[in-house]
């Protein structure tokens, strides 16, 4: 377990390959032999998580005695861990938490294969800052969750590294870019590791800031700049929320702690349920930001302003799930702010759906293919916070395992296209590129599969988790949770359809050659297509394994990840796996492609998928006469789904949201600008100039009782005198 | 025949009649020198009464020393620890000005040996005043320290400007002292006597009487006359404009002072009874004359006007204690003496200054103190030492002083005590607006006309900056020095 | 004995003195004013003493007779100067410096 | 701890070595400039020495009590003596004061402003630097007021000689906000010598600020309190400065040469921070109870207003200058709180902005020496034309911006943190509004200093600069710099550094306030 306690180390190798690339990268290692540092470091990062993950496995399957909390202990144990955190009314925990967790047990995963509750390794290292004589510790909190994310940045950001040795090979910031992409990475995994909510910020913000920096990586032109500060400034709108948030848990639980947190909450649920209301509205605020939800999501298609691999790693794979894995993480608070176990809408789930519903809209009306995939990342990204909360914890997760292999793989294709295409990402100038780049087209059409959820690709089996999550819910189902996963599955496939059909298909409309990206960057795409195929594996479902007798393999992302020491408190259930629901999802992703397949190859695509090369011949005949086909098939799809939603989704999005967002910095500088000029200048200033004005005017006028002339200074003297006399024989 | 012959001489303390003897006899001495050797006298002047200041500084003290109080011709001259302490401050800034004196006398070929002997007569009045405890005394002292200074604010016989500011003086000052005597006249009608103890236990019994009112309203107005309190303030800024340099300056210190003086001796002396009266009228005169003195000053363009403007405005501060006389008595004396010693070296410093100034750019006006800080850093680094000292910002002197208002008002507590504070801090504020101008001229301006050539600055007058710029930093670093003084005065004025 | 009689006529006196110092223009007749304010105060003196049947009214009174005389020399000298600097005595006219 | 030999003078040493230079100095004539300037940093850094010997020497274990102790007489007549000790709250800002002092000296070793004169200008400096220090290790009240208003004086003459344009109006208005709340604070001073009592009810008639503290106001009435409070307040918050008294501080920083600013900004203004946690708290528990919803209002009207000016600037150092009046907001803020999250960020807070704001002003300052102008309009690319400036700039304003893993965080969300349930039953729903308003200056300060940075370093430079070469940062700008650099990310990545030495002491505060408040 030596790896788990000194997890530290996984972040502060990038860290320190940050610094030796930024400072002693041009003198010494050379400005275009930097990656070498960020390669190699990111491969050790890659071995230790691994080693990580494997160690965690291994606590779970024969846990140590200290790991287990005795389900039927359960109070008492707590009390041991958690010193006086929480010493009252162990009685009560323990009968609601064994309670639970039995039934958790009971309709858990099919084959009632039943785990023990692992605690989390949590090992602190120095008094981080203290105050009031209470002294706050750094440390590291690291179960399968941290695993789990631990490999998917590490993989990803190891890919993006090797593939971006070409993609950005000459740039003029070459080393700015690696030294960047090395912190990025250790601000990531020292998120994911928090071990309390401080940490949580720390690394938020830091990821905040190198996505800004990315994003601004070409700071000559205006638009990166502009797109770069619109990130950070929409980030920083949420962490207001993030900060009252916190702060609220801090207020109510006294401490920053993660682990005794949810411990509390978990072993007394419904108590300081309002405290919590407020926590989790404001954390939502957060990670409605930093994961692209509604309404502040329009900063992550402007982000696509970076470079691409930048996209795939920061605004596909990791960054943007922070806000998904900061509710997992915190997970109780959220489940019993929204009480999420009884009721059958909540904020959480509304706002994911809800950005699911208009992200898969609005990537219809695209034409930049970053922009598709930046809005489909935001689609995904709703599904997440969706399944979050319906109560589908472990969908979720497993929905951002997978999606961030082929949605990573996507964007990197869509880079090697552009590195094929001349540098545009304009689908309206590509086309037929199939052929001149075989593996990019290969990998791009698998990862797009796997996101539409076709099976076996790994995206089916999370979708499908997701969907059932929602069909059962917890006490009761989330109907329209389901009927806006449903919407989304169809126009996902829909629109990736579209893509592969404006990219790959039809003749090239660019200009130049366009030729395959050389082996350094096909082979990362082919590893993530690769896992794109097979990382639905990582969660299937008992049923499917039973008849290979593998059913000991099930849902070992839920065994594994899950934090069933805080859920089982809550009496989080699991759904039976249903085929049906599987079958529908299927069929609606199947659907989607079929039908935007009819849009676009007219309905000789009936046939059926399998024969590519006929209908690319009938491709060129409809792009001769395409406009009767359009007027034929507008009616068809078009009108039903593209313009209503998408038009108006897009309307709204570019019109309100958007513009609600710039111009809330336009006028924060108006106000500025009045308040400077009348209230500051004017009023306050302007008074204390206005007394000072004061003062040398009555001087000027005092001076006229100066006349010089003597009998003046008499009569004055005498007068003085004498109304003196008067007043105060009078008065006194 | 008979009566004549039964005249017998009242005892006579000659111990403590010595400073006041020596300064007579020196006086007298420098008449007779001048008499015998006329002309080739005139170098030794300046000398000669030095030398007499600092003898007649030896008795007091070997009285200091032996400390104990001495009364005479029935209470009418005291020679006390707080008598003492004045007298050694009026020798001691009559010392600086005639340091400041001698180049600007002998260069405007005055007469020179008048010059010092009317010094050194109204030296005499002064130090006559601080022992003073009988109206008769205390009006005598007066006359003797008035009559000389008249006739030297009209020393510059042939300056138009001189003439006029010895008449307004003279105008004045008799009017004042007419108005005054005619206090004393019915103050001395209810006492039936004239001493301070007698008119102490005859008025200081309760019920308001009109005519003690008035009486002691035309004595008070008297002396507020004497330290330009406004709204007696008036012949002070002209005077001062018109008088030879360091005349202005023994007027602006020293017979300020005297008045001060007189008024500590007569509100805790002979009025301690009449607070109902005093604290009123010294609440309202001393918030008028700071807020007016510094409203005016901060119009003025000539700098001897802008001091004498200050002066007035620092009058008022000084008079801010009286206002809390019975409060706190012992705090109030204590502030005032205080704050005339600091005051004294302060403002003669500043003075001296701008002697030296003028012996270059041979104007009063304040643009001819561009850039002094390039072409005569110490002299603007003195400058800068007086006005912050004046303005009361640490480290230099003034601030103590102002502490000590401070600490007598907030000792005697109260809302008006209170209310006069702020008006203080107002003032004080106010106050450096104008000191600002000197010191923005000095320090951020260049030369008006561009000759840089250094101030050749004389003898006597570097030592009078010495003393001053000593003075005013000891007592600002450590304000002990003075404030033991104040803590002795107390003692023996209250008469413990 | 008439000690209000005496009273009213020095407070008389003095007023008539006071207003010559302030109407009165020439000069001199300022610093004859002033002697009459002077002799206002000695005759509430020298009543006041004999009132109180003590002679320091008196003594007093006396004080103020020689001080008066200097003075008056002093005032005399100075309108003197003035009349030979600037020919006129008319204290209206000396008005040099102001403000 | 019992204070023995070389350990009883110190302090005075450290308050003091500066001041013997700047005689040295006068005394040397002005042609052997070299000379003067040696002797100049010599002394000062003599003086930063015998403050790290102080840091070594101190008991971390005892920081909440005094050290160093010095008692000797000093104004008998007024029984004000010259007590001079530090505690924990002391330490980080006598160790700020005397680090930034000799790195002014260096960075204005070779370019003086105009109009020149080396001597006086390094003569002010230390006298500046005796008059800061001292402050902070004052334990007298009359002491404390004069070293506080020594620095007056001095900083005047920096700003008005060595200023820009504007600088007669700067410097004197400057000039006359403080003095008028020094007076008003000096009576508050005198009031609390005549009426503190001790625990029997004997007249205390002391300036001594231990006694005082120990006092805690105790047999002073409320109502007296609250007035008293009133005028420490004015001589505290106008040198904070606080809305509405924080117009000087624009003008005065904008005018100010290089130096001053940073010296004004990273010092001074903590002069009037200190004088609340060291004097007015302590002092009067139940004023300070009284007053705390209002300074708490100002404080979170002085966030978001300066933050509203910043956005209203057209000139780069006037825009910082108002960052400061937003930063100090959030430093009030957390004194408001009366709680040990809020005074101990507070203080942090304090070290943070000095820092922080310092060096921007010195970036502000040598871009200006290189522009000529600071009109952010016409300013840009700075990333171009002098990377390491630019990416220096960046830092800062990140830092400023309340970065997490920079000292400015530790600054802010802990006094956030702190409004949310405030010490002494202030009323919580109010300051949980005061929170929130707080969290929402930070998305302004975000915007401000993005929108600076995005105008001043990001884009090409401006085509009136296009064709110039324009330095990149010199040895000089290094040696002065790289501390700040180095204390910005070492206080911000391990807080304890600080948070650790204060905590004892502004318990020790919180304590006597809480006694207070649950007394009636």
């Amino acid at each position: 377990m030596w790896m788990l306690e000194n997890a530290f180390l996984i972040p502060l190798i990038p860290a320190i390959s940050f610094v030796v690339i930024l400072f002693f990268g041009k003198r010494f290692i050379g400005a275009d032999r930097v990656h070498v540092v960020g390669i190699t470091a990111l491969g050790l990062v890659w071995v230790l998580s691994a080693v990580a993950a494997f160690q965690w496995t291994q606590r779970v399957e024969n846990p140590p005695p200290d790991a287990i909390v005795q389900v039927q202990h359960h109070g008492d144990d707590h009390g041991d861990d958690h010193g006086d955190d929480h010493g009252d009314d162990h009685g009560d925990d323990h009968a609601a938490a064994s309670g639970h967790s039995g039934d958790g047990h009971g309709d858990g995963h099919g084959g009632g294969h039943s785990s023990p509750l692992i605690r989390p390794v949590i090992s602190t290292f120095s008094d981080w800052w203290s105050n009031a004589g209470v002294t706050f510790a750094v440390g590291t909190f690291v179960d399968g969750q941290t695993v789990l994310l631990l490999m998917v940045v590490a993989s990803i950001s190891l890919l993006v590294h090797i593939y971006s040795t070409e993609y950005v090979k000459g740039d003029r910031r070459y080393v700015h870019y690696y030294a960047f992409l090395s912190l990025f990475t250790a601000a990531m995994l020292f998120f994911v590791m928090a071990q309390n909510i401080i940490q949580l910020i720390v690394g938020w913000e830091l990821v905040g800031v190198c996505s800004f920096a990315l994003i601004g990586h070409w700071w000559e032109e205006k638009p990166n700049t502009d797109a770069a500060l619109k990130a950070f400034l929409t980030n920083r709108v949420g962490d207001v929320g993030l900060l009252v948030g916190m702060i609220v848990l801090w207020g109510t639980f006294k401490t920053f702690d993660i682990d005794v947190i949810n411990t509390l909450i978990s072993t007394n649920p419904g108590a300081h349920h309002f405290a919590l209301l407020v926590a989790a509205c404001c954390l939502m605020a957060a990670v409605a930001s930093k994961s692209g939800q509604f309404p502040l999501h329009t900063w992550l298609p402007d982000a696509m302003a970076g470079p691409t691999p930048v996209s795939a790693l920061i605004h596909a794979a990791t960054m943007v799930v922070a806000g998904v894995y900061m509710i997992a993480r915190l997970y109780p608070v959220f489940y019993e702010g929204f009480s999420i176990g009884t009721s059958s809408i909540n904020l959480m789930a509304f706002i994911g759906g809800f950005t699911a519903l208009i992200g898969a809209g609005l990537a219809f009306a695209q034409w930049d293919i970053k922009k598709v995939l930046a809005y489909s990342t935001v689609s995904q990204l709703g599904y997440m916070v969706m399944a979050l909360g319906v109560g589908a914890w472990t969908a979720a997760i497993f929905h951002l395992f997978t999606h961030a292999f082929f949605k990573a793989c996507l964007f990197l294709g869509a880079g090697s296209v552009s590195h094929a295409a001349h540098h545009t990402f304009d689908m309206r100038k590509m086309g037929g590129l199939r052929k001149d780049m075989p593996h990019t087209y290969r990998t791009f059409v698998i990862s797009s599969l796997a996101l539409a959820g076709i099976f076996p690709f790994a995206g089916f089996w999370s979708k499908d988790e997701i969907l059932l999550g929602s069909l059962v819910g917890q006490e009761n189902g989330y109907p329209l949770m389901l009927i806006f996963g449903c919407a989304v599955a169809l126009m996902t496939a829909a629109y990736m359809t579209r893509v592969i059909w404006y990219t790959f298909h039809g003749e090239y409309r660019g200009h130049g050659h366009p030729h395959e990206s050389p082996k350094v960057m096909t082979v990362p795409l082919w590893i993530l297509a690769g896992m794109a195929v097979l990382a639905g594996a990582f969660n299937l479902p008992g049923p499917v394994l039973e008849p290979i007798g593998l059913e000991g393999l099930a849902h070992r992302i839920q065994t594994y990840a899950e934090p069933s020491v805080y859920l089982n408190g809550l009496g989080l259930s699991h759904p039976d796996p249903s085929l049906n629901m599987a079958l529908v999802g299927l069929a609606l992703a199947l659907s989607g492609i079929l039908i935007t397949y009819l849009y676009y190859w007219r309905r000789l695509g009936l046939h059926g998928l399998t024969e590519r090369n006929r209908y690319a011949r009938r491709g060129y005949t409809i792009l001769e006469n395409k406009y009767y086909l359009d007027h034929l098939y507008n009616d068809v799809v078009v009108e039903t789904v593209k313009r209503p939603l998408a038009k108006w989704a897009n309307r709204f999005n570019q019109n309100v949201l958007d513009r609600t967002v710039n111009t809330a910095g336009e006028t924060a500088r108006d106000v500025g600008r009045w308040v400077y000029k009348w209230i500051d200048q004017g009023a306050i200033d302007g008074s204390v100039n206005a007394a000072a004005r004061g003062a040398d005017s009555s001087g000027e006028g005092l001076r006229s009782i100066q006349s010089g002339k003597v009998q003046n200074y008499g009569q004055l003297l005498f007068g003085a005198a004498a109304v003196l006399a008067i007043v105060f024989v009078i008065v006194v | 025949m008979e009566a004549l012959l039964a005249f017998s001489r009242p005892a006579l303390d000659w111990h403590a009649l010595a400073p006041e003897l020596t300064l007579l006899a020196f006086g007298t001495l420098i008449t007779v020198v001048d008499i015998i050797w006329d002309d080739r006298s005139k170098r030794a002047m300046p000398t000669l009464a030095g030398i007499g200041l600092l003898a007649s500084l030896l008795p007091i003290l070997t009285l200091a020393v032996d400390g104990s109080e001495r009364t005479m011709f029935g209470g009418a001259y005291v020679v006390d620890d707080f008598s003492l302490v004045l007298k050694a401050l009026f020798l001691i800034s009559g010392y600086v000005v005639i340091l400041m004196s001698v180049d600007y006398i002998r260069d405007g070929d005055y007469y020179e040996n008048e010059y010092y002997t009317l010094m050194l007569t109204s030296l005499l009045g002064m130090v006559m005043m601080s022992s003073s405890r009988d109206l008769i005394s205390v009006f005598v002292a007066l006359e003797l320290l008035s009559i000389p200074a008249y006739m030297l604010a009209a020393w510059r016989k042939g300056g138009a400007r001189s003439n006029e500011a010895g008449l307004k003086y003279y105008l004045m000052g008799v009017f004042a002292s007419a108005v005054m005597l005619y206090g004393m006249s019915l103050v001395y009608g209810l006492a039936g006597s004239t001493a301070f103890e007698a008119i102490a236990q005859e008025l200081g019994s309760g019920e308001s009487n009109p005519v003690a009112i008035l009486g002691i309203l035309f004595i008070l107005i008297g002396f507020a006359f004497k330290v330009s309190a406004v709204p007696f303030h008036t012949w002070a800024p002209d005077t001062y404009e018109g008088a030879p340099t360091p005349v202005t300056a023994f007027l602006a210190v020293a017979s300020k002072t005297a008045g001060m003086v007189a008024l500590i001796q007569l509100v805790f002396v002979a009025f301690p009874g009449r607070d109902d009266v005093v604290q009123p009228f010294f609440w309202l005169i001393a918030a008028l004359t700071m807020t007016i003195g510094n409203l005016i000053a901060l119009r003025q363009n000539n700098i001897v006007r802008l001091l004498a403007y200050s002066g007035v405005a620092q009058g008022g501060f000084m008079l801010v204690p009286f206002a809390v006389a019975a409060d706190a008595p012992a705090r109030a004396i204590e502030a005032v003496v205080i704050y005339m010693a600091i005051y004294a070296f302060m403002n003669l410093g500043a003075f001296t200054v701008v002697l030296a100034v003028a012996r270059k750019t041979r104007s009063g006006e304040i643009d001819s103190y561009g850039g002094l800080f390039q072409y005569a850093p110490g002299l603007a680094v003195a400058m800068t030492i007086f006005l912050a000292a004046l303005a009361g910002i640490p480290p230099a002197g003034g601030w103590f002083a102002k502490f000590g208002l401070f600490r007598a008002l907030l000792d005697a507590g109260g809302g008006w005590a209170a209310g006069l504070g702020v008006v203080v801090a107002v003032n004080t504020v106010i106050a450096f607006a104008y000191y600002a101008r000197i010191l923005v001229q000095m320090w951020f301006q260049s030369v008006p006309d561009g000759d840089e050539r250094p101030i050749a600055i004389p003898g006597s007058l570097k030592a009078a900056l010495a003393v001053t710029i000593i003075a005013t930093m000891a007592f600002g670093v450590l304000p002990g020095l003075v404030g033991h003084f104040g803590e002795v005065s107390v003692l023996s004025a209250l008469g413990g | 004995m008439l000690l209000n009689q005496f009273l009213i006529l020095g407070a008389v006196l003095f007023s008539v003195g006071v207003y010559g110092v302030l109407a009165r223009r020439n000069g001199v007749m300022v610093l004859m004013s002033i002697e009459l304010m002077l002799n206002a105060v000695n005759i509430n003196l020298v009543v006041f003493g004999v009132q109180h049947g003590v002679v320091s009214g008196q003594v007093f009174a006396l004080f103020v007779i020689a001080v008066a005389a200097a003075e008056v020399g002093v005032g005399l000298a100075i309108v003197l100067l003035l009349y030979r600097n600037r020919t006129s005595i008319d204290v209206e006219d000396f008005d040099l410096m102001r403000g | 701890m019992e204070v023995t030999g070389f350990d009883t003078w110190v302090l005075s040493l450290a308050v003091f070595l500066p001041l013997v230079g700047a005689l040295v100095i006068m005394l040397i004539p002005k042609v052997y400039e070299t000379e003067l300037k040696l002797v100049a940093l010599g002394s000062s850094l003599v003086a930063l020495v015998v403050g790290i010997y102080i840091a070594i020497q101190f008991d971390y274990g005892a920081a909440g009590d005094l050290q160093f102790v010095v008692d000797k007489g000093w104004i008998d007549v007024i029984n004000s003596r010259y007590i001079v000790g530090l505690d924990g709250l002391s330490l980080p800002l006598l160790l700020l004061s005397l680090v930034v002092v000799p790195l002014c000296l260096i960075y204005s070793w070779n370019h003086i402003p105009d109009p020149g004169n080396p001597k006086a200008f390094f003569v002010l400096l230390l006298i500046l630097s005796t008059g800061m220090n001292g402050s902070f290790v004052a334990q007298d009240m009359i002491l404390f007021f004069v070293f506080f208003e020594i620095v007056l004086l001095p900083m005047y003459f920096l700003i008005g000689v060595w200023g820009g344009e504007d600088r007669r109006y700067a410097s004197l208005k400057f000039f006359l906000y403080t003095l008028f709340g020094s007076a008003l604070m000096i009576i508050s001073f005198l009031a609390l010598f005549f009426l503190s009592k001790d625990a029997s009810g004997e007249l205390l008639q002391t300036f001594d600020m231990r006694v005082l503290t120990d006092a805690a106001g105790v047999g002073i009435i409320k109502s007296t309190q609250v007035w008293i409070f009133a005028g420490l307040f004015m001589g505290f918050g106008i040198k904070v400065p606080m809305f509405p008294f924080h117009t000087w501080l624009p003008d005065a920083h904008t005018q100010a040469p290089t130096v001053g600013s940073v010296i004004l900004a990273a010092v001074l203004l903590k002069l009037g921070t200190y004088g609340f946690v060291r004097i007015a708290i302590p002092f009067l528990p139940e004023g300070a109870i009284a007053w705390a919803p209002w300074i708490g209002l100002l404080a979170v009207i002085g966030i978001i207003y300066g933050a509203l000016g910043c956005l209203a600037q057209k000139d780069m150092k006037r825009l910082i200058a108002f960052s400061s009046v937003a930063h100090m907001g959030f430093v009030m803020l957390g004194i408001a709180t009366l709680t040990d999250f809020g005074i101990n960020a507070a203080v942090f807070g304090m070290i943070a902005h000095g820092l922080i704001t310092g060096m921007l002003f010195f970036v502000a300052g040598s871009v200006k020496e290189r522009y000529h102008t600071l009109e952010i309009s016409r300013l840009g690319g700075l990333l171009k034309s002098a990377p390491r400036m630019g990416w220096i700039l960046g830092f800062a304003s990140m830092a400023s911006l309340g970065l997490p893993g920079l000292a400015g965080f530790w600054g802010e969300f802990p006094a956030i943190l702190s409004a949310y349930n405030p010490g002494a039953g202030l009323s919580e729903e109010l300051f949980r509004v005061y929170m929130v308003i707080a969290a929402i200056g930070t998305v302004l300060a975000a915007g401000y200093l993005l929108w600076l940075y995005q105008r001043t370093a990001f884009g090409e430079p401006t085509e009136e600069f296009a064709g110039h070469e324009i330095a990149d940062v010199n040895r000089d700008e290094w040696i002065a710099w790289t501390p700040f650099l180095i204390g910005i990310v070492l206080f911000g990545v391990w807080p304890n550094l600080i948070f650790n030495v204060t905590d004892d002491v502004v318990s020790g505060i919180t304590a006597s306030v809480e006694a207070i408040a649950a007394g009636n």
